[in-house]
């Protein structure tokens, strides 16, 4: 088996008093869907920031390809790495076209090629109607599918989704979960923080529980095997 | 005495006939104040981002430095330029003193604090959200930057014409170090003081109506293509 | 003669130029010489402290005695007298002080302190305020309280100010004139004291203290503004038909 | 000939020996400038959201007028109340001309615009839903209003902050409609004008310290009451 | 049977050349629950803001008390009976205390007995130990708490929540679902639109479908009887 991309340990995060996160290990593989799940304020989302980059923890060590460093000096790896979804996404006040596009037009590809990309993905998440309102006026379904589109349209080796089928409608849900067992199969790592179980336990390798700041191993309702096509809507 | 009926009638017709000296005066009202904006916006905003962007130690007190030094009297920035372009003063040699380079000195040092200062009120404004939502899709800190502008642009763009407002206003700092020379320092703001100071009401609000007027096409072509833009995006 | 000489910085007293008497004086200077005249119009204790500074070439004043102490303090060189005009006091037409026809200036400030004026005081560094700082003290008089309003501006604005307020004033007649239509309700009251000569000279900044000074310049407009030409467009000047300076460098 | 530093050692010499005449200066100073915001504020504030939360046609071109308006010279607004309030003026009866009230109400003047203008910009960046949580939730227009601007307060206390520093470094107004009279309406900037125009540069800087001095004072304290109550929020 | 608190007909609104509702009925009445489902953008949010007079509609009637008027003119009416729930609420930049006693300090009711309530309502939605915390800085589903319990401590005669159970964590979900069951029990009207069928269908006495821009009644997977006690989480 390979190595994980990267292996958290002993994470720690404090707000005042209260001690939030303890973990002493938690894995980022390629190919692998983990899933966490916890009461609200467990600290679900500020662990997906951990592993995004995003929120600074207290303490934590880093392995990255078997060298361990401190998480801050693993940062820039980590951002280069993770794409981190919003629990509440953040639309930028532009077209959809454009939201979506953000993350390949910070790199050097032509701009024929981006457009065909993002057409083809906004076709994908069904909105491409919508691709030329601004993304401030969608619904709030809509407006979570434009999130997904533009996150995982850059294709990084990491996925961190942060309660990504809040406000989708059934369909929605059901080809969200296609896509991540398909970016799992194609090698991507996929880590969900979600209260969404019955969609998310079918498809995930792992499934964690968090609580008091530590992860729990639950043992997955059923395992999937690889491949298997989701098309019965789960809860 | 003239009333103001009057007076501002004997405005109207001057404006009508516009002539040469007229139209250095504006040439160089506008110039000197679009040259000292261009030049300053990049720096405040940059600064503004820091403040509302980093956390230091410090940094609530030079937030309220920057709120205090819109309170220094235009004079007060003149003088101080004017003792440091003298002759007398360490960089006499450079003979900038009574050159609309001093001028666009002096109105640069007058528009830094107030778009520094609007600029961290509405950067500071921003969604927490739109960095991490930058940052995460691979933008660079330049780029997050960039980005977090566009988020709070209409508030920024405010900053920025309350700048400009501020220095194409301003009458303390040219006339001390530009010293209203016709034909080559020479504002409208100096000018309507010169006018004043001699009695020439009517002239005096001539001019500021002209400044007005030009004021108000180009803030409307720019709150035009601003909503353009706004339609478009 | 070559264009691109040097401009000349000019440091003078709002009076010369607000009276429009530099738009007669310099343009014939600058066409027959190729020097450019750089006016900056500034209060006489400004303009002094520019001369002093290095940043004016030449200064054109009315603060006799200050301008002497200038000249032996090092600062400048080469003063000479330009021209001259007289103070006048002005008021009300109602004329509550019942000046109006004194031919003594000291007894009519006098009566402006009785009466409680109001009298509008320059209350700046200009050689007008000199001047009625000394006219007070000779007629033994600390003015002060409500009525003596120490307004810190210039000739013009506290001419206003008189108008506004219905109250005295003293003006150098060259404003004055300019400034008359604008004030209905002002009158001249009071001229012809001798103590009401007012003298404009005019003076070099002296090069040797600062390199850059245009004191070549500065020596041929001195000559511009003494010589015969010169005066002669000061003697002609006039506004409505009155005369504002009378040249003092030529005899006639 | 003394240089900047001279000058500036000067001022600070003068600023320990605070004399009466100073303190009266300074006292109407602050006591003009903040009268004129206390008046101008809920006025101004009214309008800027009334800006921002209705739409009504030529409200864009209403609002490139407030931008239009913080580039008036304020000397004009000076020259334009000067001529209202002079004798042969419509106003000339009430005398106000040369007192602190026509300070007053030229700082009111100047002021309004750029409350508005900063606070349309400020209310405007405010999420529709804050209007929408307040209204739905039982709060009258007028409630929900204020709910609102307590939502953007940060933006608002710039704009106030700013309006405030714009009216107290202004010379231009004060001068015309107040008359630089010594005791009476002799304040800050005019007595920096005063002190320049006889070349005393260094009691010019001196008020000028003076100021930012006392203006820094204003600033940190109400920044370290904000800092509390956001604290406390 | 007593007649609607509100009953609306002929509500239109469109966007663009887009119709997005179309609807020749709607009924709000007393002690009744309606759950409306539909796809992503499909107008449950903007129905729900019509019904609650925060979304002006491009026409509609509205009968109050067998008086039928324009829905400009029952707008007043309307809002001081409905309060509306976001689908993203918005916390105001102040204590979670503050946030929910916001509707009862618009009254002139005594600071005693409205904090009292509030600290009752904050007891129920288990966020009594967050009481003094900013809003803002809460978890997404201690937010979505918040904001419910904000709303429905005012006590109006019809609550019309929008995804009022999103980012909620099973134990919360299952409260609210009591609540909701409880409220309308002692007489509110309740509107609910979610995704979150299995949950809703239980206590909805009324389930729509909004498709196309009509409301089409959905026979419910099974009819409850008042006052069964929900236990069972669904979903
Ligand atoms: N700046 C802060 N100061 C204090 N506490 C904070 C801060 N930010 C977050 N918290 C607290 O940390 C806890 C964990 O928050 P987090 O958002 O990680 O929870 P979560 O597991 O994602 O919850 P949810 O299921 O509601 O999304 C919450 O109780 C939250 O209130
Ligand atoms: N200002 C607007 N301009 C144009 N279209 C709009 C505007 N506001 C909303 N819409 C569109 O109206 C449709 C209905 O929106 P609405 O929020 O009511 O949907 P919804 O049923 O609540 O969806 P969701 O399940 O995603 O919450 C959406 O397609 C949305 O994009
Ligand atoms: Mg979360
Ligand atoms: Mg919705």
């Amino acid at each position: 088996m390979k190595p994980p991309l990267f292996l958290f340990r002993h994470v720690t995060k404090r707000f005042g008093d209260r001690v939030l996160l303890n973990i002493d290990e938690f894995a980022v593989s390629e190919g692998v869907c983990t899933l966490i799940s916890g009461d609200n304020g467990a600290g679900k989302t500020t662990l997906l920031k951990i592993v995004s980059g995003l929120v600074k923890p207290d303490s934590a060590k880093v392995q990255v390809k078997d060298v361990e460093m401190s998480w801050a000096k693993a940062r820039a790896k980590i951002q280069r790495s993770v794409v981190y979804l919003h629990q509440e996404p953040y639309m930028l006040d532009t077209s959809v076209e454009r939201n979506v596009a953000y993350g390949l037009r910070l790199h050097k590809e032509p701009r024929a090629s981006i457009y065909e990309k993002v057409a083809e993905a906004l076709r994908w998440a069904r909105l491409d109607h919508l691709a030329h309102r601004n993304a401030r006026s969608l619904s709030g379904g809509e407006k979570q599918r434009v999130a997904l589109t533009r996150a995982r349209i850059v294709n990084p080796s990491v996925l961190a989704l942060d309660e990504p089928t809040t406000n989708m409608d059934q369909q929605s849900r059901i080809s969200t979960y296609q896509l991540i067992d398909e970016l799992r199969n194609e090698g991507m790592a996929i880590l969900v923080a979600s209260h969404d179980q019955t969609g998310f336990t079918p498809i995930a390798d792992h499934h964690f529980q968090l609580l008091s700041g530590k992860l729990i191993e639950v043992e997955p309702a059923f395992k999937r095997s690889r491949g298997t096509n989701i098309t019965r809507l789960p809860g | 005495m003239e009333s103001l009926t009057d007076a501002s009638l004997k405005a109207l017709s001057l404006l009508v006939s516009g002539d040469a000296e007229l139209w250095a005066i504006i040439s160089i009202s506008f110039g000197v104040s679009l040259q000292a904006i261009l030049y300053t916006t990049p720096v405040a905003l940059l600064t503004a981002y820091a403040l509302a962007h980093f956390d230091f130690p410090g940094r609530r007190t030079l937030v309220s430095l920057f709120h205090t030094l819109l309170a220094v009297p235009a004079v007060v920035v003149g003088l101080t330029l004017y003792l440091i372009l003298s002759r007398s003063g360490p960089f006499g040699d450079l003979k900038l003193l009574f050159t609309q380079t001093a001028m666009v000195l002096g109105q640069m040092a007058l528009s830094f604090p107030i778009l520094v200062a609007m600029g961290h009120s509405a950067l500071q404004s921003a969604d927490q959200r739109v960095w991490e939502t930058a940052h995460t899709l691979g933008a660079t800190p330049l780029r997050a930057m960039f980005t977090v502008m566009h988020e709070v642009r209409y508030g920024l763009f405010a900053a920025v014409i309350a700048a400009f407002g501020r220095i194409i206003a301003e009458v303390g700092c040219s006339m001390m170090v530009g010293g209203n020379i016709l034909n080559y320092t020479r504002n409208i703001t100096t000018a309507i003081a010169l006018e004043t100071s001699k009695g020439q009401f009517a002239q005096g609000i001539a001019l500021g109506i002209v400044l007005l007027v030009l004021a108000l096409v180009l803030n409307y072509s720019l709150s035009t293509l601003r909503h353009r833009l706004a339609m478009q995006a | 003669v070559s264009a691109a000489q040097r401009p000349i910085r000019l440091a003078t007293t709002t009076s010369t130029d607000n009276s429009g008497l530099l738009r007669q004086l310099l343009p014939p200077f600058e066409e027959q010489t190729g020097y450019k005249v750089h006016v900056i119009a500034v209060g006489t204790g400004k303009a002094l402290r520019m001369g002093r500074d290095g940043d004016a070439d030449v200064l054109l004043v009315h603060a006799y005695d200050d301008e002497i102490r200038f000249v032996s303090a090092g600062y400048g060189v080469n003063r000479r007298d330009v021209m001259y005009n007289d103070f006048i006091i002005v008021g009300p037409e109602s004329d509550s002080a019942k000046i109006r026809g004194l031919k003594d200036a000291l007894s009519a400030l006098t009566k402006i302190q009785r009466t409680k004026g109001p009298f509008v005081s320059r209350g700046d560094d200009s050689g007008t305020y000199k001047r009625e700082r000394w006219l007070w003290q000779q007629a033994g008089i600390v003015p002060g309280g409500s009525w003596y309003r120490e307004a810190g501006q210039g000739m013009g604005k506290v001419l206003q100010m008189a108008e506004e307020l219905d109250g005295y004033t003293l003006t150098d007649r060259g404003t004055w004139l300019a400034h008359k239509v604008t004030l209905p309700h002002l009158k001249l009251l009071v001229a012809g004291d001798e103590r009401l000569y007012n003298r404009y000279g005019i003076l070099a900044v002296n090069p040797k203290r600062y390199t850059g000074i245009n004191f070549q310049g500065a020596m041929r407009l001195i000559e511009w503004v003494t010589s015969q030409q010169g005066q002669d467009i000061i003697k002609n000047y006039k506004i409505n038909n009155e005369t504002l300076f009378f040249p003092l460098a030529v005899t006639h």
